[in-house]
Order: C-alpha cells, then structure tokens, then sequence
C-alpha cells in the first residue's frame, strides 16, 4: 500500500477521498480522518500558506511510510493545502484505514501532530485591518509530536 | 550553492533564493548563517538571531555544525506552522 | 451545542455530516471522524444489528453530553446502523468538531471506544455457508474504554 | 412488569418481551433471572449460564443485586458488541 500525499492549492473532497479507500474492499473496518480547517480568530482575514517544494513531499512520504510501519494500514491519505485560504476553509486532510479501530485512530494522531511540527509549511495571517502576522510554533504542538517519539 | 529562503526570513533577506560561493573557511550551517549575514542589510535583519532560524541541508533538518560541500542546497526558515 | 445521534437502517453520508458541523462558522479548528465498516472476515455474508430502542438513545445522548462537559467541543455527531448489512458497509459514524485539534481526536477517540462496549447494540454474523454467529464482546475493546475511565 | 430480551437471549427464550408478575420473594435482577429460567425449557436455556447475561432496568445497566418494583421494564442480553 502506498500512501497518497499531496500538496495542492485546490481544496480537497472527504467523501471522494473516503471512497478511494474503502471503494471495491471488505477488509478495512475503520477509517479515521482529521480535517484542519482555517479558524477566523481576532478579524483574520486569509492564511497564506507556503511549503519548501521537494523537502515537503519527501518528508510526508517519509513519515507516512513510518506510520504504515508503525500500524497494519490498508489506506493513508495525506492533503496539504497551501496559497490563501479564508476562514472556515480546510487547510489539512489526514486519512487512515486499517482492519482495526485502534490502529487507524492512532495513526490519523500520530500523522497529524507531526506535520504540525514536522512538515516544511509556514503560515502567514492577514488580518482585516491591513496588519499581516508570521504565525509561531506552538509549544503544546511541539509536545503532542513529542509523544510519539516515546511510544 | 543554492541556498533558499522561506517565510519571514525570505521577506527579511529580500529573495527567496540565490546561488552563493562562501569562502573555504565556511564549513558548516552555522559558518554559512555567519557568512550570509555580512551579505547585506536584508540578510543582517534576517539573521540576527540565529536562534530563532532552522535549516534544512539537501531537504533534510540540519543542525548548526552540519557539514557543508559546494553542491549543497541549503534552506533557511523560521520553525514549522504547517497543519 | 446539541449533540446529533441517531439510530437508523439508512446509510450516512459523510460530507453532508461533516458540512452540517462547518457550514457558515469560522470557528471550527479541526474535525476528527471515524468510520466503523463491515469487514468480510472468514467468507461473511452479511451482519445484522439490533439495538435496544429507547435505551440506546439515552445512553449515546448521556455519553455525548460527557465529552462535551470534558473537551470543547463545536459539534458532535454519531450515526449508527442497524439492520443487515454487507460487507464493505459502513456501520457507525463518529465526527466532533472543535476549536483544538486535540479535543477533536480525542473526543473522537473517546466516543468510539465507548460505543464499542457500553452501547446496547448485538452483532450477528450471517456466512455464506448459511452459518449464523453472535459476535462476542472483545476484552480489548473493554480495556480501550476503561482508560478514559482513568484519564 | 415487562421484560425485553435481545440477541441470543432473545432467541433462546423465543420471543422479543413479555409481560409477567414474579412472586413476592423476587426482589431483585437475580432472583428474576432464577424465577425466569424456571418458566420454559427456552428461558432455562437463555438463563443457564447467568454469567454470560446482562441485565437493564429501566433502560440502565443493572447489576444482579439491583432491587426491583413491580413497573420496572428488565431488559436481558448479551455482553454488548456495537461499534
């Protein structure tokens, strides 16, 4: 299984994607997902979103691949978003299907709180009033990637 | 050697990348962060604290005292936002 | 925010669910689903879900309002099937939605672990060879409920 | 008082519910269980291993020891299997 990871502008379709990995099979028995989507704290106006081309893909693939490592997984799905996006728009799709819940559900975390702090993407928010601010690195996302790394 | 440049950083040098022919005595991330500072008034803003900068070294994390051949494409940027 | 649940025999539709958690707000962060399936393990047919009326209601309604008393949640959705279904057929639905990726997740996590093992729902298994199966109850499935106890 | 069977339970006893009035000295879920598996050979059978059944009253899960009144709805099934 190869997971399927890409960096677009366009926004991206959950149901289509769902269908893509449980379509024409029996033995997948869960399917957890994460979608991060654009929150419009304190007037923001638009996330700008940009990645270094190259290092992104083959740092997803690599952890993907860690992650089908880690867990008996019949599907991964990673979308990444980038350009300007509005509030409310999805910026992020994790997608994982296996055979067991668990596996699935831990996956779709582990998956997630590392291209938090992990993944080669920076934000930058525009605000109504003309004002545009560099997002920062969280600690809290530091120490959710963190505790994978541990387990 | 390429070295690109993102986010805050890219804003602060001026460009998002150029080619660059550090002296010898340039031999790791660090060195190079050193080097590029002196470039230009952009750079100086973009490096003053390097603490604040992480790199990458042919699309891989690096650390400060990462080795450095010619060929090399170095990134610098500010800590990852993604997701 | 009023949890949404519901018993039914018709399928769900995902996007449509997920939609109804986002559309017109900007202050959803993140989206955690789960989707159980009917595996084809062991040349099953078909399984059939029965549930007990009245009392699988309140019990979901009561376990939803917990999470929602214990992480912040913008919205919550569970779906679950009753009835024959094949294999290859989604069977439940988990989706919470919150500001916090985290609360997301583990929301999510939370509610499908209780599902597996507090909500009054019986599995039978139907096999091609017209073999019938209660499904039994699964000890790991306690232990994955039982540390939420804990937590 | 009414009382619901589901699953195997439900099928060994061979039907869905019913309506009974257990003497006086059933007072609680298992005495009820007891004076059930005496009523068919169906209900002998669902009621042979007790261990194996749960027990509802009033659509809450109940343990043997929990006392009964005479409205009471006492559902029996199976260890639950959902998700």
């Amino acid at each position: 299984m190869t997971p399927s990871i890409r960096i677009q502008e366009a926004p991206f379709d959950l149901a289509e994607e769902t269908a893509a990995l449980t379509a024409g099979r029996e033995d997948v028995g869960g399917l957890a997902s994460f979608v991060g989507l654009c929150r419009a704290d304190d007037g923001l106006a638009a996330l700008v979103l940009e990645h270094y081309p190259g290092m992104t893909e083959r740092a997803i693939a690599r952890i993907a691949a860690e992650a089908c490592a880690r867990w008996p997984l019949t599907g991964c799905t990673v979308i990444h978003r980038i350009g300007r996006l509005p509030p409310g728009a999805p910026i992020v799709l994790v997608l994982t299907a296996s055979s067991h819940r668990a596996a699935a559900l831990e996956s779709c975390a582990f998956l997630i709180d590392w291209l938090k702090t992990r993944a080669p993407f920076w934000k930058r928010e525009e605000f109504a009033d003309g004002r545009e601010r560099w997002v920062e690195a969280k600690e809290s996302d530091d120490a959710a990637a963190a505790r994978w790394d541990a387990a | 050697m390429r070295v690109l440049y993102f986010a805050w950083v890219r804003q602060k040098v001026g460009k998002a990348e150029e080619e660059v022919a550090p002296p010898a005595e340039v031999r790791d991330v660090a060195g190079l962060m050193a080097w590029l500072a002196a470039q230009s008034p952009g750079h100086a803003e973009a490096f003053a604290n390097a603490r604040t900068i992480r790199a990458a070294v042919n699309q891989e994390f690096a650390r400060p005292d990462q080795a450095l051949a010619a060929g090399d494409e170095v990134a610098f940027f500010p800590p990852v936002t993604g997701g």
